[in-house]
């Protein structure tokens, strides 16, 4: 069971969380002006690092609150976490991913990743 | 390649074992041009190479792996094996594995163990009841063995089970597969390993694939390795767990989310349960392998992960489901406790194909459950790699599918895990 | 059609002429020396989201804005359960049926939960037997609340004293609760 | 006082402190088990938790019968009885001994090699042979009698181990306040010093320096002290689990007391002090009863005053031995030889056996041992460079004790995922760097010699309370006389070509397995372990790994961290699932979920059905009515007079906020902006793939708030996705969700009468057709309860859900059951339901739906609200697949025979004959008995459903087709009028 920093609780067990997939995949605002694939890639793609890994959790049976996270994917071990909405800090590696997602993002800094 | 058999067990005992060679050759390096190269030697991969060189004639192959051969998820599965799946196009590719299971020890000359006791999955609500007919018509009509049995019947198929009234989950019934069951995880990888290098593939282990390389018209011409670099024109992915990492090599993104799944081991016991049992309401199978320990499985921990180790807590989980089926295994043991890594598609379908990389194949996604499909996914695969076209069978289980929303979705058509 | 239902009406529960059922066999659980184990008395329940100024004024009391703390004053307790979210706790009949506060939003939950108390030495240690806190008085203070689990269940832990914890749990899972409990009291 | 118990029905007496293992060695029975695959008599090797050979049956009576127990960790209690395994028919007359005489046939991986023909066979013949070979003891057959506890423990420091590393680290890390987790696996803490007959610390003898530490421990009240309780698992996160067992060892345990306890501890540091285990020495016929490992020797005749022979002969690549040779001598037993297998042994111990007058042999070896069912002669003899024999000699013995040097344990430290680092002076392993917040202490890192590893974990057990916060003076060194001291010359490695000399015990795995796996091309170890099984046994190799690497290496020419170890996984001893499942059982293995009027069904004879958590009505038989009956009579009673059904577990949400409509038109398909407050809309809201995901009736109660229902099953999920967009997508909306579900009991009133069973009850209401048509809501009371009341219907009739808070809803059920009894009316179930919304065509989420169907498939298409830019799924709406041709779209259908009943599931097919392989058209989806209509329906999702309405497909059923007409799902009141009334 991780021990998972909750960024307003501090560091409680998994066992309170659930776990809500990549972070920074921002919904697009205008959903119909993307085409097919760029839609598909979306909702489906996914970077899926070996080692940082920026997060979505949510602190479900605690304060309620989603919120994002930096976890080596690798160790399990958590590097980081912040609030839903704001940018992954910076100095936090990011893991290497050649393709730049298709969607928009919602930090400049997570757009290299 | 000396061929296996009784006779020659005799009378290699009789000469002291001297005259057994090695089960296939393990180059130190791959050599600097291939026809066609496999990343990963696990079951599919493996399997992969055998039929290119059986089949299609191409022998020029080198199957990659970072570890050692089988040592992915092909070495630490449950080993369940069935077709009885939902939707048309994965009953059709099941089943086409499930064929060729029937005959592989055989193909291959190297005893696989696979044992069709049967594979029992629990019907405990009124809505599973639902979804497990389903199964069992659309089986029936595919022509795929699927029957649903009483309660009565499903305990005289497996004794174990108990009917008790009082318990939290009763069981409604059940779907059997008869010709489902198990295999010797192990052997499929060193028999299709044995198989394909006799054939003149080159299986390197502690190889790893490290770039993938393309031309300036963007198509394949080759990986590069920890052992050096590889020049070929098809390169085929089947790297499970690890396949978002090699596929990011040649700039595809993936729908894929590596999580990791656990198994564990009682400690053997004599024979006390006959066939495979599982249950998707209370999560988590069960059935006994040769050797006599009881082997279960149960759903992956919540979070991606490259670990290959969970939570104590998934375990525990698994556990209290095993035990509240089947009380009287509470007395015994855990012998050991392991994890995996395995690739999850949105659909919870492999995906079979062509990529948008000429030259550049995938086979992957197939998550908790992909054990059972090794030979026909290898075989499907080899055809594809080999046309640069897919099989009938796996033409539906395209990446593309993402695109055009043409999902073969058994999680959320059933509910079923694997 | 109105612009607005009436709202809900909010009674305390005994000033209604019919008893109030609770989901579980309710007997208290002694184990002498250690462990008491019992129903909370009778309670009116917010839920409180949004501005806490708005609703400090509202029901006169400054909520508690640091994380896990719990805060009581005029006979009413608020627990921090999010960054705008209380429990309001109250005995029954005290509280205004107030269900309009600007910047915020109120949902009688009172029917919603029940509250189980633990006293006693042992009561950390049997609590251990579901929830994966650290409950040592260190790590988790008097006054300290939260959501967290117990078992299979979501549970609302405040530690009132040192030795004295309010449980709240949503009424179906309450049997489970007060089972589980039960099964580990004896430690 | 003697402890009476039984081995294989014979009666014997025993010690207090006596494992079996030592009360039967003390009564002289040396011949414990059997092995795995040759059925090869076995004794004790080890005295501890390693033991790989002496596995039995411990059988309390009453069901608890516990297969594959270790004899060397079972405690004698008065009336234990224990047998022996794998075995038939007896422990000394074992006919499947015969494998053994077939050794060669049964080479490593032999069965991959043949069985294979005929096809089939394998499965019909051969596996069920095998199969009963294989195992070991028999599983249980009952249900366990007994119960398991579980609890989750924090700690600043876990010691695991009890040896003087543990009980020095366990005293430094508590002395400042931290708290303190002590365990060990030993019924009682000390470790090898409760083997130490002469080693005196701090001028007291060893078990009572160790009483002097477990007093000082047990007086600091953050301390927690665990006897019997293994470590067995490392998690992430410095989760460790401890097993700890609670009643095995008592004779007649209280049964209310948990017979084992798992521990999920969280420590901030751990310190592991697991101590080491010896080697055995690999030479032919080195698994004879009376070969056992020296230190066991030692340590049965010390501490359990059990001697493991009359006359030992001591083989040994290490100076510990000779201490075990001491001590056996000094216990009476006869010390005919030592034999080291080094060429030089010149250490202090040494030099003591010689002046104690034990003949002492160097670079002498154990070639072979002679003995039926134990031990006789022990061969010996010396080797010289080209591995010619000399000196042979024949050396009666009934006990060998060996000793290839010393293992550390290193189970946890690379559970923790510790870098090993190869040690080439003692050819082990040791921990390298840490991953995890812990150190090593004592014997388990390498740290061999009493004074040593006390001041070892005394540092150790400072140093983690410092990193966990606490001040943590080292104290004072302790003053050591008389212990042996460490050193040994490395081992010497096993001969290559030798006959079978067993590596792993249990499995039965020989140095030429071994060398075999090799020859065929297993290089990688972990290819050696799974071809041959070394390692995979219940002791997981903890005796054997370290020889079966050295000779794999050696085989291989490679240096032995080359070729490395196996994975060290969980559990480090067989933990039970019992212990791991915990008090999860019956109702508290999930939790049985409840509706205020539960109590109400129930005694009211309410057939139940399981829906997620929840226990729903299925029906209400009266009499001896059958389900089909029952649900008949509910059907017509609701469509003539009126009907109850007791809806609580719907779940409901309450959206609050100035942006609640805009945020349920973002959610929803619907458009929710005109709905006024006091009326109700159906929803439909979908994943963002598209597909639908719930439907449930929102109302609106003011310009700001809606509440909202969602199924039952779909409660958590539906507003863990509200949440997810609100907060994530949408932060910039001021909307609150809160989740009202248990807050509101639901009593759906459906039917003509309804409204005449309300009305009296009603508090002054009015719920007139004019004043509360289809599809509002209103607030007010009932029998003085507050309400929310919606007009609203899952059945086609006119219909009213009453929601009251759950506190008083059996009251208000009582008041409106007794209302609806008098207009002939009566409760109903969920099976009803299910009958009546079907004759309406309403589809049920999960059932029609499946999580591929789109609101176009279920006919639902008008729900949505076109002129709207955006709602979640939206998009996918436009993908080409989802509206392609040839989707099955919701239908209802008719069978030709109108009582025929067709099986929910059953496929669809174009023509009566469906010879395999025919295409599916579609499946039925809902199908129920004549109920109201006087014929049999069906709702089915149909290839391309909308256009066939009229034709005739056929329903394959096991008795054969049913032709089935294609008609509108709506099969009654397709114009509402019963709904309006
Ligand atoms: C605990 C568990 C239980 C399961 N139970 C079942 C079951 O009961 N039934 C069932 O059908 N399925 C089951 N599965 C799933 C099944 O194991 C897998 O789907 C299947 O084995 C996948 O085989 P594979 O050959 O594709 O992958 P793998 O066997 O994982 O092979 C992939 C290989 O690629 C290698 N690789 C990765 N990256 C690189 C690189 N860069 N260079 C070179 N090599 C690389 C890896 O080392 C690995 O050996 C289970 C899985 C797990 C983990
Ligand atoms: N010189 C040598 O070669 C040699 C070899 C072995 C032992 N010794 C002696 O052993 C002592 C070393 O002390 P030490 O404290 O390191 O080891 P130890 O063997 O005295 O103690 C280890 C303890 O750990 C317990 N343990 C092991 N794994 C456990 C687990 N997973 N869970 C719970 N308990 C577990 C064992 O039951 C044992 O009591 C020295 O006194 C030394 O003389 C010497
Ligand atoms: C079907 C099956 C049966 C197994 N049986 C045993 C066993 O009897 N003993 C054992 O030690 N391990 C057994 N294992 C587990 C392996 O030892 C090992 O844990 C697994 O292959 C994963 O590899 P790893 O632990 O080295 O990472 C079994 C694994 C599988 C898949
Ligand atoms: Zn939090």
């Amino acid at each position: 069971m991780l021990l998972i920093p909750c960024p307003i609780c501090g560091i409680r067990p998994e066992a309170e969380f659930t776990y809500a997939g990549e972070a920074h995949i921002a919904r697009p605002a205008e959903p119909a002006s993307l085409d097919d694939h760029a839609w598909g890639e979306f909702l489906y793609a996914r970077t899926n690092p070996k080692g940082d890994h920026a997060e979505r959790w949510r602190h479900t049976h605690g304060c309620g609150r989603f919120f994002n996270a930096v976890r080596n994917t690798h160790t399990d071990r958590f590097i980081t976490s912040y609030l839903a909405g704001t940018a992954r800090p910076h100095g936090t590696p990011s893991a290497a991913s050649p393709d730049a997602p298709a969607m928009r993002n919602d930090t400049e800094q997570w757009g290299q990743a | 390649m000396k061929h296996f058999s009784a006779a020659r067990l005799l009378r290699e005992a009789v000469r002291g074992q001297s005259g057994w060679t090695e089960h296939w050759r393990s180059p130190d390096r791959p050599a600097p041009a291939y026809d066609a190269v496999i990343v990963g030697a696990g079951g599919h991969g493996l399997a992969t190479a055998y039929y290119l060189a059986k089949q299609h004639g191409i022998t020029r192959v080198a199957v990659l792996e970072k570890g050692w051969l089988g040592g992915g998820n092909t070495g630490r599965n449950t080993t369940i094996i069935r077709s009885n799946y939902l939707m048309a196009e994965s009953a059709a590719l099941y089943d086409h594995a499930v064929k060729l299971w029937e005959g592989l020890s055989r193909e291959l000359n190297y005893n696989v163990m696979f044992s069709p006791r049967g594979v029992m999955m629990l019907a405990h609500t009124v809505h599973d009841v639902q979804v497990a007919k389903r199964h069992v018509y659309a089986n029936q009509l595919a022509g795929i063995d699927n029957d649903w049995l009483s309660p009565a019947q499903a305990q005289a198929y497996c004794p174990p089970l108990r009917l008790d009234a009082g318990m939290r989950y009763p069981v409604l019934g059940a779907a059997l597969q008869r010709r489902g069951g198990t295999a010797r995880h192990d052997a499929v990888a060193w028999g299709y390993a044995r198989a394909a290098s006799a054939l003149g593939v080159d299986i390197v282990q502690n190889c790893e694939v490290t770039g993938i390389r393309r031309d300036a018209s963007g198509a394949i011409c080759g990986v590069d390795t920890t052992r050096g670099a590889v020049s070929a024109r098809r390169v085929g992915v089947v790297a499970a767990g690890h396949t978002s990492v090699v596929m990011a090599q040649a700039g595809v993104r993936m729908p894929i989310e590596s999580y990791p799944l656990q198994a564990l081991v009682s400690e053997p016991v004599k024979p006390c349960f006959p066939c495979v049992v599982m249950s998707n309401t209370i999560h988590a199978y069960i059935s006994q392998s040769d050797k006599g320990e009881l082997v279960i499985g149960a759903g992956t921990d919540a979070y991606t992960s490259y670990s290959q180790q969970g939570g104590l807590h998934i375990a525990t989980h698994t556990l209290d489901a095993i035990c509240e089926l089947f009380p009287q295994f509470r007395r015994m043991r855990m012998l050991r406790n392991w994890g995996g890594i395995v690739d999850v598609t949105p659909d919870r379908s492999p995906i079979i194909g062509k990529t948008p990389v000429p030259g550049l194949y995938v086979n992957c996604g197939w998550g908790t459950g992909g054990f059972k499909a090794t030979p026909g996914s290898g075989h499907v695969f080899a055809h594809t790699m080999a046309h640069d076209a897919p099989h009938p069978i796996n033409a539906p289980f395209a990446l593309d599918r993402f695109r055009t929303g043409q999902l073969i979705d058994e999680a959320a058509a059933a509910a079923v895990a694997h | 059609m109105p612009d607005t239902l009436t709202p809900d009406r909010l009674q305390p529960r005994d000033a209604l002429p019919i008893l109030f059922e609770l989901p579980y066999d309710a007997r208290p659980l002694v184990v002498p020396g250690r462990l008491l184990l019992h129903p909370a008395p009778d309670l009116a329940r917010l839920v409180l989201r949004g501005d806490a100024s708005a609703l400090g004024v509202a029901f006169s009391l400054e909520l508690p804005t640091q994380p896990c703390r719990a805060v009581e004053a005029n006979g009413r307790s608020a627990l921090w359960l999010g960054p705008d979210e209380w429990l309001l706790l109250a005995s029954p009949g005290t509280l205004v049926p107030t269900v309009s506060v600007p910047g915020a939003a109120v949902v009688d939950a009172g029917h919603r939960q029940v509250g189980l108390i633990l006293e006693g030495p042992s009561a950390p240690d049997v609590l251990a037997a579901g929830c994966p806190l650290d409950l040592h008085p260190t790590a988790f203070p008097v006054g300290m609340c939260t959501r967290t689990v117990f078992g299979k269940a979501e549970i609302v832990l405040w530690r009132q004293d040192n030795a004295r914890f309010h449980v709240e749990v949503w009424r179906s899972f309450a049997a489970y609760v007060h089972g589980l409990l039960e099964r580990a009291a004896p430690l | 006082m003697s402890l009476r118990f039984s081995f294989d029905g014979r009666s014997y007496l025993g010690e207090p402190g006596d494992t079996l293992a030592s009360a039967l060695l003390a009564n002289g029975v040396r011949l414990l088990g059997r092995s795995f695959k040759y059925h090869r008599p076995r004794g004790l090797l080890a005295a501890g938790s390693e033991e790989p050979n002496a596995l039995v049956e411990v059988d309390r009576g009453y069901g608890a019968r516990t297969p594959n127990l270790r004899a060397t960790q079972v405690e004698v209690y008065d009336g234990l009885v224990a047998r022996s395994q794998n075995r038939f028919p007896s422990l000394g007359f074992d006919l499947q001994a015969v494998n053994d005489l077939a050794a060669p046939l049964l080479s490593a991986g032999f069965y991959y090699k043949t069985f294979m023909a005929p096809r089939g066979a394998w499965a019909k013949l051969y596996e069920p042979l095998i199969r009963r070979a294989a195992g070991l003891g028999r599983a249980p057959d009952v249900a366990d009698p007994d119960h398991y506890a579980s609890r989750y423990a924090h700690c600043d420091v876990l010691v695991i181990g009890s040896g003087p590393a543990g009980l020095a680290a366990a005293v430094a890390a508590s002395a400042g306040g931290a708290r303190v987790i002590l365990c060990d696996e030993q019924p009682r803490f000390g470790g090898s010093l409760l083997a130490d007959r002469s080693a005196r610390i701090d001028g007291l003898a060893a078990p009572d320096w160790v009483a002097a530490q477990v007093g000082v421990l047990a007086s600091r009240p953050e301390v927690t002290l665990l006897t019997r309780t293994t470590a067995f698992g490392w998690y992430p996160d410095n989760m460790v689990g401890l097993a700890q067992r609670l009643t095995d060892h008592l004779p007649e345990p209280d049964p209310t007391l948990p017979r084992e306890r798992l521990w999920q501890v969280r420590a901030k540091q751990v310190v592991i002090a697991a101590g080491a285990i010896e080697r055995p020495l690999v030479f032919p016929g080195n698994d004879r009863p009376g070969v056992m490992l020296a230190d066991a020797a030692r340590t049965f005749a010390v501490r359990y005053n059990a001697a493991p022979g009359q006359r030992a002969v001591i083989a040994t690549t290490s100076d510990t031995a000779y201490r075990a040779a001491l001590d056996l001598q000094a216990c009476g037993v006869e010390v005919a030889l030592i034999a080291d297998a080094r060429l030089r042994a010149d250490g202090p111990l040494p030099a003591a056996a010689r002046a104690a007058g034990i003949r002492v042999e160097t670079g002498m070896r154990v070639l072979a041992t002679r003995g039926r069912r134990g031990i006789r002669v022990a061969i010996m003899g010396r080797i010289d460079l080209d591995g010619r024999v000399r000196n042979r000699e024949w050396v009666r013995c009934s006990l060998l004790g060996m000793s290839g040097g010393w293992t550390p344990s290193l189970h946890l430290f690379s559970q923790s995922r510790g870098e090993l680092r190869f040690d080439p002076a003692s050819e082990t392993f040791l921990p390298g760097a840490s991953a995890a917040a812990e150190r090593s202490a004592g014997s388990c890192r390498g740290v061999h010699g009493l004074d040593d590893a006390l001041a070892d974990g005394a540092m150790a057990g400072s140093a983690a309370a410092h990193d966990s916060g606490f001040d943590a003076a080292l104290p004072a060194p302790c003053h050591v006389e008389g212990a042996a001291q460490a050193g040994w010359t490395s081992p010497v490695p096993a001969r290559r070509k030798q006959r079978r000399a067993f590596v792993d015990f249990q499995n039965d795995v020989t140095s030429k397995d071994l060398l075999l796996a090799t020859q065929e091309g297993f290089h990688s170890i972990e290819h050696v372990k799974r071809y041959t099984t070394t390692g995979m046994a219940t002791d997981q190799g903890k005796t054997s790994n370290m020889n079966a690497l050295s000779i794999v290496a050696a085989e291989l020419g490679r240096p032995v961290p080359a070729v490395g170890l196996t994975t060290f996984r969980p559990p480090y001893t067989p933990v039970t699932f019992g212990t791991l499942a915990g008090y999860s059982r019956g109702v508290l293995f999930d939790p049985v979920r409840t509706t205020p009027v539960h109590g109400w069904a129930a005694a009211h004879k309410a057939v139940f059905e399981d829906v997620g958590l929840w226990k729903r009505a299925r029906y209400f038989p009266r009499g001896d009515e059958d389900m089909h009956q029952a649900v008949a009579r509910e059907c017509r009673t609701v469509r003539s007079a009126v009907g109850l059904f007791d809806a609580s577990t719907l779940g409901k949400i309450e959206i609050i906020g100035a942006d609640a409509a805009e945020f349920m038109n973002r959610m929803y398909v619907n458009a929710w902006t005109k709905l006024a407050p006091g009326r109700c809309r159906y929803g439909l809201m979908l994943g963002e793939n598209g597909f639908l995901m719930d439907d449930g009736v929102a109302g609106r109660l003011a310009p700001d708030r809606f509440h909202v229902t969602t199924t039952t099953g779909g409660a958590p999920r539906v507003l863990a996705q509200m949440e997810d967009y609100l907060q994530t997508e949408w932060p910039e909306l001021q909307v609150w969700l809160t989740s009202v579900t248990e807050q509101w009991a639901v009593l759906a009133v459906q039917g003509p009468r309804a409204r005449d069973v309300l009305a009296p009850l009603v508090d002054g209401m009015d719920i007139e057709a004019a004043a509360m048509p289809h599809m509002s809501v209103a607030v007010g009371s009932i029998v003085g309860v507050p309400m929310r009341l919606f007009r609203v219907s899952f059945t086609g009739e006119l219909g009213f859900e009453v929601n009251v808070p759950a506190g008083h809803a059996q009251a208000v059920w009582e008041a409106v059951h007794a209302r609806v009894e008098a207009l002939g009316g009566c409760v109903y179930g969920t099976e009803a339901m299910h009958v009546l919304r079907a004759e309406k065509g309403y589809i049920i989420v999960g059932q029609e739906s499946d999580g591929t169907a789109t609101l176009g498939d279920l006919g639902l298409g008008w729900a949505i609200a076109k002129a709207k830019r955006d709602f979640v799924g939206k998009r996918s709406l436009d993908r080409a697949d989802m509206t392609a041709v040839g989707r099955r779209q919701l239908v209802g259908l008719l069978t030709a025979d109108p009582a025929c009943v067709l099986d929910e599931g059953a496929q669809l097919t174009e023509a009566a004959a469906a010879p395999v392989g025919t295409r599916s058209l579609g499946h039925v989806t809902s199908s129920y008995g004549e109920a109201t209509l006087g014929h049999s329906i069906a709702l089915a999702m149909l290839a391309d459903g909308r256009a066939r309405l009229g034709e005739t497909v056929y329903a394959q059923r096991p008795e054969g087709a049913m032709p089935v007409r294609v008609v509108d799902p709506v099969f009654l009141d397709p114009k509402g009028v019963r709904l309006n009334a």
